[in-house]
């Protein structure tokens, strides 16, 4: 039986000698890495692949792309950037070719060893915490779909950092907060590795006025991140990129989680389900709870 | 690097006065407080006032900045719903301060430190009172001090 | 000056951190409240990381610290007072770190006193000491045996040994500091050179033709490239190659505060995001690729052109961080002519 | 460490980056949007500065900016010319005279005078590029008999966006150099009316002209588009050897001094080695520009 490595490859061939596709936006592995690959009809398809180290959120090349015809690797979390980018008017979706492939659910960088055996375990505690929560791990509307279709598992309730963090009382997790956010460099990462932060220009880049000092320090990446978390609220799927890039290792996604699951109860939302939802900031119901205000 | 003053001290400095920023609409808040002033009630002097035009306006990203210059509260005050001049600015306004409170709550900012109020322009009384109510609880809870650690 | 050799016994090495603490400001890995590996102050000896693995922030940063207020103004009476902070008040000893940390600041030295003297940095530079300790491993992304750095810009490096550590002192600061603690370092006995060979060919540390630096001539002529576009277009123009890297050195320079007082600051910046060149008419790098081409090129052609030696210590961070994994490694071989192969199969048709 | 023997250059303050303020002690609006500064040193003489070299200047609270000394070292004092365009300059343009602002510099190299001496030069500005010419103009005027010949091309977009109108009536008056002002054109040919100089782009009045290279320098500055097509118009047509045509750069800066690597095109620091280039210098960079 070929492999979903072969499978792909030929797939993506096909694509390109059918004339569907000006590049295909894939992961290739090399030096023992997998990354995001922009490939066109006259590469080399040989390192293509789709692994449990195919992090990255490929709809955050779109932009870099956009005009193009383009196919490329669409996992859940991909699948439901797309929704949202459609709803945001943001997406040439007749340009696209959507491949579809089972997702066999990501295994967390930070709990690989170095002779990454856990790639081969299926202990849900390995894996990102976003694919114990996945919902289904073939992607749904695919216009190809590569490989085996697998089961999903019943996925997980709640999330597990927020909660712990949230049973801190409010001064032990305002120190948790600071001292997470001393850590912070501000390079962006978390921002430039998001699929809904396609802003052409960021506040953290406009200079009149000057939202932002340049200089790091707790409070100003603190502000960073809340405005961050708020610009995405009712936005973010939860592809946890923006964590999983963060080379201090801070859980930047707990906060949109706070506003995720917010937004869940209180107005029966979850962003990404289907491109026709509106995100959740610019809509509104004339009896939103105002209980807070005085 | 000095060890970040206590939030929640319950006796501060008599001398210490909150600095309240307060973000009013234009068309309800802002006449609001005119009301309240030409009517002479008193009320704590507290705030200072920033005009918008619609609740809607304001963006979390003044409210930090204020709270970043100084602030040690922040009052938003808008039309009541459904009496926006810009028919929905307001309902838009109400979502997004959800959000903003849930995410400071969530980091530990005391919540009586950023207050929405609806207040029209009739209401001079109640802005008074608003403010009182504001002002009462910022003294109680002490200075806003954000740990300003960026330093060399 | 000529290297010197001596043992230093696994206790004395404890000791010695203990009695440098009250003559130096001492740094050394350990590990951060979310268990992660930084270089910080630890304040036992138990508490210090002896490991291979690097920590995600090199150790420029105490040279180079990513705020760095250069001075404080007060407007008040008509008048303007301004004043430069002090210099920092104690020696610093990096104590085991990584030599692909501790060789950067030799290199960057040079463009910080290229004819203007850098106050705020030499000020700290020169006030410190490094006692490197050399891996025992190559790991997967590092290159150091790639790169002929000045090795011998470092003070001092520890080569970990059976019950002690071999250290080879190069420069006048490294013996300063054996000097003051004499009485806890032996004379090396045998061959120490041979032994460091041994160790560095066990550890895969040694170097390894053909060395990144010859890359240069081929990368002159590969500016216009048109794979530059494929094999570097996934870069998001984050910060966190050069953030992380020990080597990258550029900044910025902008006043925070307000009218009545404040400070005019310089900050880390980097080349790969989009505001680093924009000018209000002009954006002369005005794709990404573009901006990728220009940190790879100012380090392995533009830097060694000008100051010697290449901007780069090895270490890896910029690919075991990066969030796409682009590998500065293999397109420096690639766009160089040391390879024919670009990094994933990836290429344009010939 | 390695310390070189001594200080290449010695500060005049406590580090390099500290700098000196200078009293606002004159404004004059060129345009709607750029004035230009005169500036006086209170805290000490002056430094020596020649043509072609740049400072960084500021306001505290607001940051630093690069700008090109824009007067002639025999002087008095210093001038700049500024143009609104962004956080630092808007603050520059809300001060008064009396006000403060501070000062690094002067920093870059110059304009080879020795080696102009004797020549025809022709200086070609564009709009605000103007600014860097000005003070080698100036100080060209001043010793005219070491010059052969002495001739200015300068254009803008719209005539309120021409710089030193005030002077640049006074160089129409005088007998000693030749005068050609310019204006964009909206319509190819048409005349704007009231304009009393040419309506035309630069390379067209180059052919027009035909100036011989023979035994001439020039001397240009502007946007880049404009610094490419009449340096191509120069080398193509008229026979010009790149080496004759001397251009400034403009970067974007922050230190000045070589070391923050913003201003790099390969492994030129356009802060030290520049800003003042030869166009054949300019060729021999990578091509990203």
């Amino acid at each position: 039986m070929a492999t979903i490595r072969e499978e792909l490859q030929a797939a993506v061939r096909r694509l390109f000698e059918d004339d569907k596709i000006d590049y295909f936006l894939g992961y290739v592995d090399d030096y023992g890495h997998t990354f995001p690959a922009i490939l066109t009809k006259d590469s080399d398809l040989s390192g293509l692949t789709f692994d449990r180290k195919s992090y990255n959120n490929l709809a955050a090349f779109l932009p870099e792309l956009r005009g193009s015809r383009l196919g490329l690797i669409c996992k859940q979390c991909e699948v439901r950037t797309l929704n949202v980018l459609a709803a945001e008017e943001q997406l040439e979706r007749e340009k696209l070719v959507v491949v579809g492939v089972p997702c066999p659910a990501m295994i967390d960088p930070r709990k690989l060893s170095a002779d990454e055996a856990e790639l081969g375990s299926d202990d849900p505690a390995l894996w990102q915490e976003k694919c114990r929560r996945c919902l289904e791990r073939n992607t749904p509307t695919a216009d190809l779909f590569v490989g085996e279709k697998i089961s999903t598992p019943t996925p997980a309730e709640g999330w597990p950092l927020l909660e712990e963090v949230e049973a801190k009382p409010a001064e032990e997790r305002e120190a948790w907060w600071r001292e997470q956010m001393s850590l912070c460099i501000r390079c962006y990462a978390c921002r430039l590795a998001c699929p809904l932060c396609y802003c052409h220009q960021c506040f953290v880049e406009d200079n009149k006025p000057q939202w932002l000092d340049k200089s790091v320090g707790a409070e100003n990446n603190l502000h960073y991140h809340i405005i961050r978390a708020i610009h995405l609220a009712g936005r973010c799927i939860e592809c946890q990129e923006c964590s999983r890039v963060c080379p201090v290792g801070i859980p930047v996604d707990v906060l949109n989680n706070v506003l995720s699951r917010d937004f869940a109860s209180r107005f029966g939302y979850a962003s990404g389900e289907t491109a026709e939802t509106k995100p959740a900031l610019v809509a509104y119901e004339r009896d939103d709870p105002e209980d807070f205000i005085l | 690097m000095s060890d970040p003053p206590v939030p929640n001290e319950s006796t501060p400095a008599p001398a210490w006065e909150p600095n309240i920023v307060g973000f009013l609409c234009n068309w309800c808040s802002y006449a609001g407080a005119d009301l309240a002033g030409t009517s002479r009630i008193p009320y704590a002097c507290n705030v200072r006032i920033i005009r918008v035009p619609c609740s809607g306006r304001v963006d979390p990203l003044m409210i930090l900045r204020a709270f970043r210059e100084g602030a040690d509260g922040v009052l938003v005050s808008g039309c009541h719903p459904g009496d926006c001049h810009y028919i929905e600015g307001n309902y838009y306004a109400r979502r997004k301060f959800i959000a903003l409170k849930q995410l400071l709550d969530h980091v530990g900012v005391d919540p009586r430190r950023l207050r929405f109020s609806w207040v029209s322009a009739s209401e001079g009384r109640k802005w008074a009172e608003v403010v009182e109510t504001v002002t009462r609880e910022l003294l109680e809870i002490g200075p806003y001090r954000y740990d300003r650690d960026g330093d060399d | 000056m000529d290297a010197e050799y001596y043992k230093l016994s696994a206790e004395n090495a404890a000791g010695l951190f203990e009695r440098a603490r009250a003559d130096y400001d001492v740094v050394a890995k350990t590990r951060d409240a979310n268990g992660n590996l930084v270089y910080g102050r630890p304040v036992s000896f138990e508490d210090v990381a002896f490991v291979d693995e690097q920590p995600p922030m090199s150790a420029k940063a105490f040279a180079l610290p990513q705020n760095e207020t250069l001075v404080r103004y007060e407007r008040g009476g008509g008048e303007i007072r301004a004043e430069t902070p002090e210099a920092p008040a104690r020696d610093l000893l990096l104590f085991g770190v990584n030599v692909c940390d501790a060789a950067a600041f030799d290199i960057i030295d040079r463009v910080f006193q290229w004819d203007y003297l850098d106050d705020p940095y030499l000020a700290r530079r020169e006030r410190t000491t490094q006692l490197a300790l050399a891996c025992t491993a190559l790991q997967r992304d590092c290159f150091c045996n790639r790169i002929s750095y000045a090795e011998d810009g470092v003070d001092a490096v520890a080569y970990p040994r059976e019950g002690h550590y071999l250290v080879k002192i190069q420069t006048d600061n490294g013996r300063r500091l054996v000097e003051r603690y004499r009485n806890l370092f032996a004379e090396a006995d045998g061959d120490p050179e041979t032994e460091i060979t041994s160790f560095l060919e066990k550890a895969g540390t040694a170097k390894r033709e053909p060395l990144l630096e010859t890359a240069q001539s081929g990368l002159a002529g590969a500016f216009e490239h048109a794979d530059w576009e494929i094999l570097a277009s996934t870069c998001i123009g984050c910060g966190i190659c050069t953030y992380t890297c020990p080597t990258c050195h550029c900044f910025d320079i902008q006043d925070e505060g307000g009218y009545v007082g404040g400070r005019r600051l310089r900050t880390w910046d980097h080349c790969t995001g989009r505001t680093f060149t924009a000018m209000p008419a002009h954006q002369p790098r005005d794709r990404q690729y573009k901006r990728y081409r220009q940190r790879l090129l100012h380090k392995f052609w533009y830097y060694p052109e000008r100051f010697g030696p290449v901007l780069c210590t090895g270490c890896g961070r910029c690919i075991t961080h990066c969030p796409v994994k682009i590998n500065i490694k293999e397109l420096v071989e690639y766009f160089g002519g040391l390879s024919d192969a670009p990094p994933g199969g990836r290429r344009h048709a010939p | 460490m390695r310390r070189p023997a001594a200080d290449a250059m010695p500060p005049d303050t406590e580090h390099i980056y500290e700098p000196r303020l200078l009293r606002v002690t004159g404004l004059a609006e060129e345009t709607p949007t750029t004035t230009t500064f005169q500036l006086a040193f209170e805290d000490g003489p002056r430094p020596d500065f020649k043509c072609g070299q740049f400072g960084e200047f500021g306001l505290y609270g607001a940051g630093e900016a690069t700008f090109c000394l824009a007067s002639p070292p025999h002087w008095e004092g210093l001038e700049i010319t500024v143009k609104e365009v962004g956080k630092v300059t808007r603050a520059l343009h809300n001060l008064n005279e009396g006000d403060q602002i501070t000062f690094r510099g002067p920093y870059g190299n110059w304009f080879p005078y020795e080696e102009l001496k004797g020549k025809k030069l022709l200086f070609i500005g564009g709009g605000i590029g103007q600014a860097p010419l000005r003070g080698l103009l100036w100080t060209c005027l001043e010793n005219r008999g070491d010059f052969e010949q002495l001739d200015l091309i300068y254009a803008a977009r719209e005539e309120c966006e021409l710089v030193y109108e005030r002077e640049l009536v006074d160089f129409e008056g005088r007998d000693d150099m030749g005068v050609t002002l310019a204006l964009d054109p909206v319509c190819p040919g048409e005349p704007i009316p009231g304009w009393r100089g040419r309506t035309s782009f630069v390379p067209p009045i180059l052919e027009e002209e035909r100036p011989s290279p023979e035994n001439r320098v020039v001397i240009t500055c502007g946007p880049p588009i404009m610094i490419k097509l009449v340096a191509k118009t120069l080398i193509e047509t008229l026979g010009y050897d790149p080496a004759q045509i001397w251009t400034t750069l403009e970067m974007r800066m922050k230190c000045g001094l070589g070391k923050c690597g913003r201003c790099n095109i390969g492994s030129t620091y356009v802060c030290k080695d520049g800003p003042v280039f030869t166009y054949e210098q300019v060729l021999a960079f990578p091509q990203e520009f």
